[in-house]
C-alpha cells in the first residue's frame, strides 16, 4: 500500500452466479488527479464503481482508503468516508421534492444551494424529483455529492446525453476539483473529454485492467485499442462475405423519426435479405428507436413505411402482424422467468384469441424442438428459463421468433454479457436469416461485430443519424469517430 | 427429442408431496380424535363441503397467476346464489343463466378495469364488493324481492350422493370443473397466456400477445367458477343470503396461498389449490371435533397460511 | 418563511373542522304533537327477519295517522358504527329511537346523550342495558324454555342434542341460552353433546349440519331460528331418518313441518315475530303520546307441533312470501296492520296520503 | 403557496372542497348544528379515519396491511377487557400501554414481512386470522370497560365535541408532522417510492419497513383504545376487522395515497373519512335508501383510483 496514493483497488473480484463481472481489477487514484475509468459495456466498471461505493461487496481483493484498508458497509458509509458517486440513473428519491431528498442524505441547504448557482442553475427546493428533466437532476445529483465535500467524486457516464453546455459545467467542476486537491474518477465514452481533462486513464475489458498510462494528447489510439483488445478471440468468426444486395427492394423506411428523450430526426432505410448495423454510444436514442418500430413507444413524429406503404403501430401485435419481430436488449423484459424453454418458446403462438383453444401439442413439439435444436440451446435447466445461462436465454428470446417466421428482426444489443462461443452462434444465426431473404435491424454496443456480421450500418449521434458506412468502411476506427460526433466520408 | 414434454418443475411436485402428506397427517389426526371421521360418509361429506371453497379458490388461483386478486368473489357468488334463487320461477335452466350473465357481466367489469384501465386489482374488486353488497342490500327489498330458497333441484344436487358413497354431486360438479381448469391451465392457448402475463406481462406484450384481452377471460372465468361455488353454498345450505360467501372469502386466498401458487403471479398451479382447499376443510374440521373455541381455531388457520408462506418462500429462495 | 405542505393540510383540516362546527343552524323544526319522528337504527341488513322487522314498524307507524316520517338507517355495521347512527338519528331530530343493537352495552353512551335529550329509546328484538329505555321483545327466556321443553319431550327426555345457538354475544342469544340450559338441566338423560354457533347464518347453519349430522350421533336439534336447511340436509345426511327438530316460525321450516309430518318428522316451531318491530312502533307512540309504558314489554312465545297445533301452523303458512319469511302476520292487540299493508312496506312520508 | 405547492397540493384541496360541500350540505339537512351534531361528526370518523391513517402510513411505505382491522379490534379487546373498573390513572396508563402494544404488533408484522420476504398482503393476510384469534382469546364475547373519566376524555361529555376533536388531529400534529420532518418520516417515502434510489441515499430498507410497520401499529391501537372509548366496550368479530380493514383502505386511497407507495399523507386520509360518513347521511336525508351509498362509496373509490392513475399516467409517474 502506497501512503501517497487516496485510492488504491487491488485485484478485487465479483461474481454473480456463473456470471463474472470482475475478474481482477486495480486501479489506483492520486490525490488531485482526474482519473478516466474506460472500457466498452460490460468491462465491469459499473460493477467496480458499485463495490467501490457500498452498494454491493467484492468477492475478493481490497480497497483502501489513505492507505487504509477500507470496506463500505453502504452508499452512505462511503459517502461519510469521502467516496461520493454521481449515477448515470440520479439516486434521487422520485415522489419526494429537493428539500427532502437533500434532508434524507443530510445534506447541507445553503451549501447545495450555492453549488446549484456556481453550476449557473436554479431550482425550486419544494419541486418533487419526479418531475425535473434528467439533465437537470444529474447535477442536482453531483451539486448534491459536492456539499459533501468528497475526497473522491465519482462521476459515472454522467456526460452522456446531458446537453453540451451542463457537460461543460461538468468539466469545469472537475477541475476546481482537482484545484482543490481532490480526486475524480470519470466514466464517459467521449474521448474528446477524457483526451482535454484527465491525467491518467485505466481501461478494463472482461473484467481486468488491461492498460494504465498517463493521458495526455492523442491517446485516442492507445484507449480504442485497450479497450477493443485482442482481436483474435473471434479471429475464426467468417466475416460477411455476401455483398450488399442494392438492387433488391427496399422492405422498411424510417423518414425523419423524432421522439422520446433523444431521438431527434433519424431516416434510413432496410432493404429485403441486409443486415442493417446500428453503432451508437449509450444514450443517443437508439433503444427508443428501436421499441418505435417494435409498436412498443410511439414517435412525436415521423413516418414509417413498410413495403412502401406509411402504417402506424398501436400495439407490438400490429407490428408482429407485419412480419416486425423485436429482440428487446434487456434480456428480463422479454422472458418469463419462471416458465419453461417451451413456453417461452411457444409464447408468440397464443397471442390471437383464435388460438386460445387447446394446444396442437404434436405441431408444438415439432417447431419448438426445431427451434431448440436450429439454435442450439442447452436444455438441461429446461423447467425455468431463468436458469439458463444469458446466452442461452438471449437465443431464447431470438428462437421464440424463428417458431413464428418474421421478415425483419430488430436485435438490440443481442450479443451483451454473452460468452464468445454463443456470441459467434447468433452471428451466424443472423447471417442465416439475411440468407434466407429476412432482414435484421442489428445494434451493437461492440463495434466489431458490425463489420462481423452486418451489409451495412449507420452511426446515431445525439439522435441522428451521423454516418451511413457501406461494409468496407465499417472498420471500428471509423465507427467509433462517428459514434463520437465526428465526421467521416462515407 | 422430447426431454421438453413435461413442464411440471421437479420443485413444485416436491411440495405438492408435502402437502400431500401435510393432509394425510392432518386427516389421521382428526381420525384419531373422532373414529367417525375415518368412515366412507365422513369422507363424502368433508370431499362435499370441500368443493364450493375449491371452486371459489379455483377463481381465486387463475387471478392470482396473473398478478391479480379477486376480493369480489364472495359477493360474486352469494349474488349468483341470489340471482338463480329469484329467477327459479322462470325454471332453474333459465335461473341458472341468468347467475351466468350475472357473473360475466361483473367478471367483464373487473377485467376490464385491470386491463385496459391498469387499475390495481386489489381496489378495483374491493370496490366492485362494496358496490356489489349495497346492490344486493337494496335489491332484497326491491327488484330481487320474492324467493330465499334454492330450487328443489339444486338443493339436492348440492347434497345428493352420486352413485355410492363417498362420491357426492358436489365433488362430482368439482371434479369435472377442476378437471376443466386443469385441462385450460396446462394444455390451452388462455392458460399458457395467463401464466405468461403472471410472470412478465411485458414480455406477453412484446410478444403481441393483447394482455388486456387476458385479464378480461380471466376475470370473467374467475366470477364464473365464483358463481357456481356460491350456488352449491346456496344449494348445501339450502338459503341464500348477502353473507352467503363472506366466511369463504379470506379462505379462498388463503387455500390457493397454501397450494403454493405466488400471489406475485406465474407460478403455481390448481393442484396445489386443490390440496390447499382440502387441508383447510380438514383443518375446520379438526378444529370443530376438538370443541376448540373460535379463538384456537383462528390463530391455528393464521399459524399454519404464515408457516407455509414462508416455508415455500425459503424453498424458491434456496434454489 | 415558507409554509410546509404538512402545515397547510393541517391548517386546512383544522380550519375545516371549525368551519364545520360553527356552521349555523338552518331550518328548526320543532317536533309538533301527532307529527311525531321516529328513527330506527338496526345493525344488520339485507336479512330477512330484520327488513320484515323494519316495515312492521313503517306499517304500523303509517297507520297510526301520528307519525310523520320514519328515519331508518339499516346496515351491516359494529358497535362504532350504531352508536354513530344512533347518534345521527339524534341530530335528525327524532322524537323516538327503536333500536335494534348487536351488542347490549356497547351503544350506551350513545343512547344515554339521546334519552338525556328526552328522546324516547325502545329497543326491540335484542335487550339493552342502557337505563331509561323501554324494551319490546320476545322473551328470548322463555323462548329458550319452551322450545327445550318441547324438544325433551319429543326426544322422549333422553338423548344428544346438537344445539345450534345464534350469535355469541348478541343479547337474545345470551337470554336463550339461559331459557334453554334451564330448562335441559331439570333432564338428566338428555346430553348437549355439541354447542355450536351459526351467527344466524344460513350457509354457517347449512355448512354445519352437513358436517355434524350423522346417523345416531343426535336424537334431537335445537336451532336459534336457523332451521329449515338443517331439516333438508337430514333428507341426505340421515336417509330421512328425521329427528325433531325446534325452528322458529320461517315459513320454510312450517311447510316441512307440515309436509314431512307423514314421514315421522317432529318440528317444533317457536314463533319469533319479526313484526314485533310493529308493537315497538306502537309503544313508541304511546311514549310519545305521554301514556305510561311498562319498561319491558315481552311476548310470551310458545311451541308448537303439527300433532298438537295442525291448525294454527297451516294458518300461518303464507304461500306467497320467501322462505325465511316470518309468517306471524299479526299480534291481536299489538299491531293493528293488515298483511297486504305490511308487504307494501310504506313509511309514512313514502304514502300518498301521508307526509310532512 | 407557489405554483409547485398548488400542483402538489391539489389533491388535498379537491377533497377539502368536497369535504366542505358535502359538509355544508348534511348540515343544511339537519333542523339544527351546533356542538352536539359536530362531535356527531367526528366521532362517526374518528376510529376510521384514525385507521386509514394508519393504514396510508403503510401503503406511503410501500406495503398494505390487511390485519389493520385484527390489531385495532385486538387493542379494543385488551382495553377494554382491563380497562373495565380501574381507576382515571390506571386507564390513562393502559391506554398508553395499548396503544404501545399496537406499535409492537405493527413492528413485528413488518420484521415477518422483511425476514420472509412473502408479500405484504399475504403475511398480514395470515396475521389477520392470528390477531383475531388473539383477541378473541382475550375477550370471547363481547363487553368490557373504561374508566368513565377516560371515556369522557376521548369521547368528549355530551355535547362537547373537543377531546374527539384533539383526538383525530393530536395524532397528527405529535406523531405524523414531527415524523414526516425527520430523516426517519423521508426514509419511509423513500422506500415506497423507489427501493434502490433509497438504498443509494443510505436508507436501511429494512428497518425502515420495520418502523413503518410499527406507526401503522401505533395509529391501529390509538383507533383500538379510542373505539373503547365510544363504545365502552370491545367486540371481538372477524367480520369486524375485515370491514375496518376494507375501508381504512378504501379511506387511504381516497384520501391520496397512491397504491404504488410514496405518495400522499395523513390528512388526506382523514379527510375521506368524513367523505365516507357524510354520502350515507345525506342520502338518508334525502330519502334515499342509505343502502345505495355502498353502491356510490365503492364506486367513487374506484373511479378516484382509475382517474388518479390516469393523470399520473399523463404527468409521466408510471
Amino acid at each position: 500500500m502506497t501512503k501517497d496514493l487516496l485510492l488504491e483497488i487491488n485485484s478485487v473480484a465479483k461474481s454473480y452466479g456463473p456470471v463474472v463481472a470482475l475478474k481482477n481489477a486495480n486501479l489506483s487514484v492520486r490525490p488531485g488527479e482526474i482519473h478516466a475509468l474506460l472500457g466498452a459495456n460490460g468491462a465491469g466498471k459499473s460493477t467496480l464503481v458499485k463495490i467501490l461505493t457500498g452498494v454491493i461487496s467484492s468477492d475478493t481483493g481490497y480497497i483502501s482508503l489513505h492507505g487504509q484498508k477500507v470496506q463500505f458497509s453502504s452508499p452512505d458509509d462511503a459517502r461519510k468516508n469521502g467516496v461520493a458517486p454521481v449515477f448515470q440513473d440520479p439516486a434521487l428519491i422520485p415522489d419526494v421534492s429537493l428539500q427532502r431528498n437533500l434532508a434524507l442524505t443530510g445534506t447541507n441547504e445553503k451549501r447545495f444551494l450555492k453549488e446549484i448557482e456556481a453550476m449557473g442553475l436554479s431550482v425550486n427546493l419544494n419541486e418533487i424529483a419526479a418531475n425535473i428533466e434528467l439533465p437537470t437532476l444529474r447535477m442536482i445529483d453531483l451539486a448534491r455529492a459536492l456539499s459533501h465535500d468528497p475526497e473522491l467524486l465519482i462521476l459515472d457516464e454522467i456526460t452522456a446525453a446531458l446537453p453540451i453546455d451542463l457537460a461543460d459545467k461538468v468539466i469545469e467542476i472537475m477541475n476546481a476539483q482537482k484545484e482543490k486537491g481532490k480526486s475524480v474518477i470519470f466514466i464517459s465514452h467521449r474521448l474528446a473529454e477524457i483526451e482535454s481533462i484527465c491525467d491518467w486513464a485505466t481501461v478494463l475489458r472482461d473484467g481486468i485492467d488491461v492498460d494504465s498510462f498517463e493521458a495526455n494528447k492523442q491517446i485516442e489510439d492507445r484507449i480504442v485499442s485497450a479497450m477493443l483488445g485482442e482481436k483474435n478471440n473471434v479471429a475464426n468468426a467468417t466475416r460477411r462475405t455476401k455483398q450488399s444486395s442494392q438492387d433488391t427492394e427496399t422492405l422498411l423506411e424510417v423518414v425523419n423519426l423524432s421522439g422520446g428523450k433523444n431521438l431527434t430526426d433519424v431516416s434510413f432505410e432496410i432493404k429485403k435479405g441486409e443486415v442493417l448495423g446500428v453503432a451508437a454510444l449509450e444514450g443517443q436514442g437508439q433503444d427508443f428507436l428501436f421499441e418505435i418500430l417494435a409498436g412498443q413507444s410511439k414517435p412525436d413524429s415521423g413516418e414509417i413505411l413498410v413495403n412502401g406503404q406509411k402504417i402506424t403501430f398501436k400495439h407490438p401485435a400490429d407490428a408482429i402482424k407485419l412480419g416486425i419481430s423485436y429482440v428487446p436488449g434487456d434480456r428480463k423484459s422479454a422472458l418469463m422467468p419462471q416458465r419453461s424453454i417451451r413456453e417461452n418458446l411457444a409464447l408468440t403462438r397464443f397471442r390471437g384469441v383464435r388460438n386460445w383453444g387447446r394446444i396442437k401439442g404434436k405441431e408444438e413439439n415439432r417447431t419448438v424442438d426445431n427451434a431448440v435444436a436450429s439454435l442450439e440451446i442447452d436444455t438441461r435447466a429446461k423447467s425455468q428459463v431463468k436458469r439458463l445461462s444469458g446466452g442461452n436465454q438471449q437465443k431464447v428470446t431470438i428462437g421464440r421468433w424463428v417458431t413464428t417466421g418474421f421478415d425483419l428482426l430488430l436485435c438490440f444489443d443481442p450479443t451483451r454479457g454473452i460468452d464468445v462461443g454463443t456470441k459467434q452462434q447468433i452471428y451466424e444465426l443472423i447471417r442465416k436469416f439475411a440468407d434466407e431473404g429476412k432482414s435484421v435491424l442489428l445494434f451493437t454496443s461492440e463495434l466489431r461485430e458490425i463489420a462481423l456480421t452486418c451489409d451495412r450500418a449507420i452511426v446515431i449521434y445525439e439522435g441522428k443519424v451521423q454516418a451511413n458506412l457501406e461494409i468496407e468502411k465499417c472498420n471500428e476506427e471509423n465507427l467509433m469517430n462517428a459514434a463520437h460526433g465526428l465526421v467521416v466520408s462515407s | 427429442m422430447s426431454t421438453l414434454k413435461n413442464f411440471a418443475t421437479v420443485k413444485v411436485s416436491k411440495s405438492i408431496w408435502a402437502l400431500f402428506g401435510i393432509l394425510i397427517g392432518l386427516f389421521l389426526l382428526t381420525s384419531f380424535i373422532d373414529p367417525y371421521f375415518f368412515s366412507i360418509p365422513a369422507v363424502g361429506v368433508t370431499l362435499s363441503l370441500a368443493a364450493p371453497l375449491g371452486l371459489l379458490a379455483a377463481g381465486q388461483t387463475i387471478c392470482m397467476l396473473t398478478g391479480g386478486i379477486d376480493l369480489s368473489i364472495a359477493m360474486i357468488a352469494a349474488g349468483a346464489a341470489f340471482i338463480v334463487s329469484v329467477k327459479s320461477p322462470s325454471g332453474t335452466a333459465t335461473a341458472l343463466l341468468w347467475g351466468a350473465l350475472f357473473c360475466i357481466l361483473v367478471g367483464s367489469i373487473n377485467g376490464l378495469a385491470v386491463g385496459l384501465f391498469g387499475m390495481n386489482p386489489l381496489i378495483m374488486t374491493l370496490g366492485m364488493n362494496a358496490v356489489l353488497i349495497g346492490v344486493f342490500t337494496v335489491g332484497v327489498t326491491t327488484f330481487l324481492k320474492g324467493s330465499s330458497s334454492m330450487p328443489e333441484i339444486l338443493v339436492t344436487a348440492s347434497n345428493a350422493t352420486f352413485l355410492f358413497d363417498p362420491f357426492s354431486w358436489p365433488l362430482v360438479i368439482w371434479a369435472v370443473i377442476g378437471g376443466m381448469l386443469l385441462f385450460l391451465l396446462n394444455k390451452t392457448g388462455l392458460g399458457r397466456l395467463i401464466y405468461a402475463i403472471g410472470d412478465n406481462a411485458q414480455a406477453a406484450r412484446l410478444a403481441g400477445v393483447k394482455v388486456w384481452q387476458v385479464q378480461w377471460a380471466t376475470y370473467v372465468i374467475c366470477a364464473l367458477l365464483g358463481g357456481i361455488g356460491g350456488v352449491l353454498i346456496g344449494g348445501q345450505s339450502g338459503a341464500v343470503a348477502i353473507s352467503l360467501a363472506n366466511p369463504f372469502l379470506l379462505p379462498s386466498v388463503a387455500a390457493v396461498v397454501i397450494g403454493g401458487t405466488s400471489i406475485m403471479g406465474g407460478i403455481g398451479n390448481y393442484t396445489g389449490t386443490i390440496l390447499g382447499t382440502l387441508i383447510l376443510t380438514v383443518l375446520s374440521y379438526l378444529l370443530a371435533t376438538i370443541n376448540s373455541s373460535e379463538a384456537v381455531k383462528q390463530m391455528i388457520y393464521g399459524a399454519i397460511i404464515l408457516t407455509l408462506a414462508w416455508t415455500y418462500s425459503k424453498i424458491s429462495q434456496n434454489s | 418563511m415558507k409554509l410546509s405542505s404538512k402545515r397547510i393540510k393541517t391548517a386546512i383540516a383544522v380550519s375545516a373542522t371549525v368551519a364545520l362546527a360553527m356552521g349555523v343552524s338552518v331550518f328548526a323544526v320543532p317536533a309538533q304533537a301527532n307529527n311525531y319522528k321516529i328513527g330506527v337504527s338496526n345493525s344488520w341488513a339485507g336479512n330477512s327477519w330484520r327488513e320484515t322487522m323494519v316495515c312492521a314498524i313503517k306499517a304500523e307507524a303509517t297507520l297510526s295517522g301520528k307519525v310523520a316520517n320514519v328515519t331508518v338507517l339499516s346496515r351491516n355495521t359494529d358497535a362504532a358504527g350504531q352508536s354513530a347512527d344512533i347518534r345521527t338519528l339524534k341530530t335528525q331530530g327524532v322524537d323516538a329511537i327503536i333500536v335494534n343493537s348487536g351488542d347490549p352495552a356497547a351503544n350506551n353512551a350513545a343512547i344515554k346523550e339521546a334519552t338525556d335529550a328526552g328522546i324516547k329509546v325502545i329497543a326491540v328484538d335484542n335487550a339493552i342495558t342502557a337505563p331509561d329505555t323501554t324494551l319490546v321483545a320476545n322473551d328470548q327466556v322463555a323462548y329458550g324454555r319452551v322450545g327445550a321443553a318441547a324438544l325433551a319431550k319429543a326426544m322422549k327426555y333422553k338423548g344428544n342434542v346438537l344445539y345450534m345457538r345464534g350469535a355469541s354475544g348478541a343479547g337474545a342469544d345470551t337470554d336463550r341460552d339461559k331459557g334453554f340450559k334451564a330448562e335441559m338441566k331439570k333432564h338428566k338423560k338428555i346430553k348437549i353433546t355439541k354447542e355450536v354457533f351459526t351467527n344466524w347464518d344460513w350457509a354457517t347453519g347449512g355448512t354445519l349440519a352437513n358436517q355434524l349430522l350423522v346417523p345416531g350421533k343426535f336424537q334431537g336439534v335445537w336451532t336459534s331460528g336457523i332451521d329449515y336447511n338443517i331439516v333438508t340436509a337430514m333428507t341426505t345426511k340421515l336417509k330421512g331418518k328425521y329427528i325433531p327438530v325446534v325452528g322458529s316460525d320461517n315459513n320454510e321450516f312450517m311447510k316441512l313441518t307440515k309436509s314431512l309430518a307423514p314421514k315421522g318428522f317432529v318440528g317444533i316451531v317457536v314463533p319469533n315475530p319479526a313484526i314485533v318491530g310493529g308493537y315497538a312502533a306502537k309503544v313508541a307512540i304511546g311514549l310519545l303520546d305521554g301514556n305510561t309504558v311498562p319498561a319491558k314489554n315481552l311476548l310470551k312465545p310458545k311451541a308448537l307441533t303439527y300433532a298438537k297445533d295442525k291448525k294454527e301452523i297451516d294458518a300461518r303458512i303464507v304461500a306467497t312470501q320467501e322462505a325465511t319469511f316470518s309468517a306471524t302476520l299479526s299480534l291481536p292487540g299489538k299491531t293493528t296492520f293488515t298483511p297486504s299493508q305490511l308487504f307494501r312496506c310504506k313509511a309514512p312520508q313514502d304514502s300518498d296520503d301521508g307526509g310532512r | 403557496m407557489n405554483l409547485v405547492q398548488a400542483r402538489r397540493q391539489s389533491w388535498n384541496i379537491g377533497i377539502v372542497v368536497l369535504v366542505l360541500i358535502l359538509g355544508f350540505w348534511r348540515i343544511n339537512q339537519l333542523p339544527q348544528f351546533g356542538s352536539y351534531e359536530a362531535r356527531t361528526f367526528i366521532l362517526g370518523i374518528l376510529p376510521i379515519a384514525l385507521l386509514s391513517m394508519g393504514q396510508a402510513v403503510i401503503i406511503i411505505g410501500g406495503g398494505i396491511n390487511l390485519a389493520i382491522g385484527a390489531e385495532a379490534v385486538l387493542i379494543n379487546c385488551l382495553s377494554a377487557k382491563y380497562m373495565a373498573g380501574t381507576s382515571f390513572t390506571t386507564s390513562v396508563f393502559l391506554a398508553f400501554l395499548f396503544i404501545g402494544i399496537g406499535g409492537l404488533v405493527g413492528a413485528i408484522t413488518g420484521w415477518i414481512v422483511s425476514a420472509s420476504g412473502i408479500a405484504d398482503i399475504v403475511v398480514t393476510l395470515a396475521t389477520s386470522f392470528l390477531l383475531v384469534g388473539v383477541a378473541m382469546f382475550v375477550m370471547p364475547q363481547p363487553g368490557g370497560g373504561i374508566n368513565q373519566g377516560v371515556a369522557d376524555l376521548i369521547g368528549g361529555k355530551d355535547p362537547n365535541f373537543i377531546p374527539p376533536l384533539i383526538w383525530l388531529i393530536l395524532p397528527l400534529l405529535i406523531i405524523w408532522i414531527p415524523l414526516y420532518r425527520s430523516r426517519t418520516g423521508i426514509a419511509m417515502y423513500a422506500i415506497g417510492s423507489n427501493k434502490d434510489a433509497a438504498f443509494l441515499s443510505g436508507v436501511n430498507v429494512n428497518r425502515t419497513r420495520i418502523k413503518v410497520y410499527a406507526v401503522g401499529g401505533l395509529f391501529a391501537g390509538l383507533s383500538g383504545v379510542v373505539l373503547t372509548g365510544i363504545t365502552l366496550s370491545a367486540s371481538p368479530f372477524a367480520t369486524i376487522s375485515s370491514t375496518a380493514t376494507l375501508n381504512s383502505v378504501a379511506g387511504a386511497v381516497l384520501g391520496g395515497v397512491s397504491l404504488a407507495g410514496g405518495v400522499g399523507g395523513l390528512a388526506g386520509p382523514a379527510m375521506a373519512a368524513l367523505v365516507l360518513y357524510f354520502i350515507p347521511n345525506i342520502m338518508l336525508a334525502s330519502g334515499i335508501d342509505p343502502a345505495y351509498s355502498q353502491i356510490i362509496t365503492g364506486a367513487l373509490t374506484i373511479f378516484v383510483v382509475l382517474v388518479g392513475g390516469l393523470l399520473r399516467k399523463r404527468t409521466g409517474k408510471t
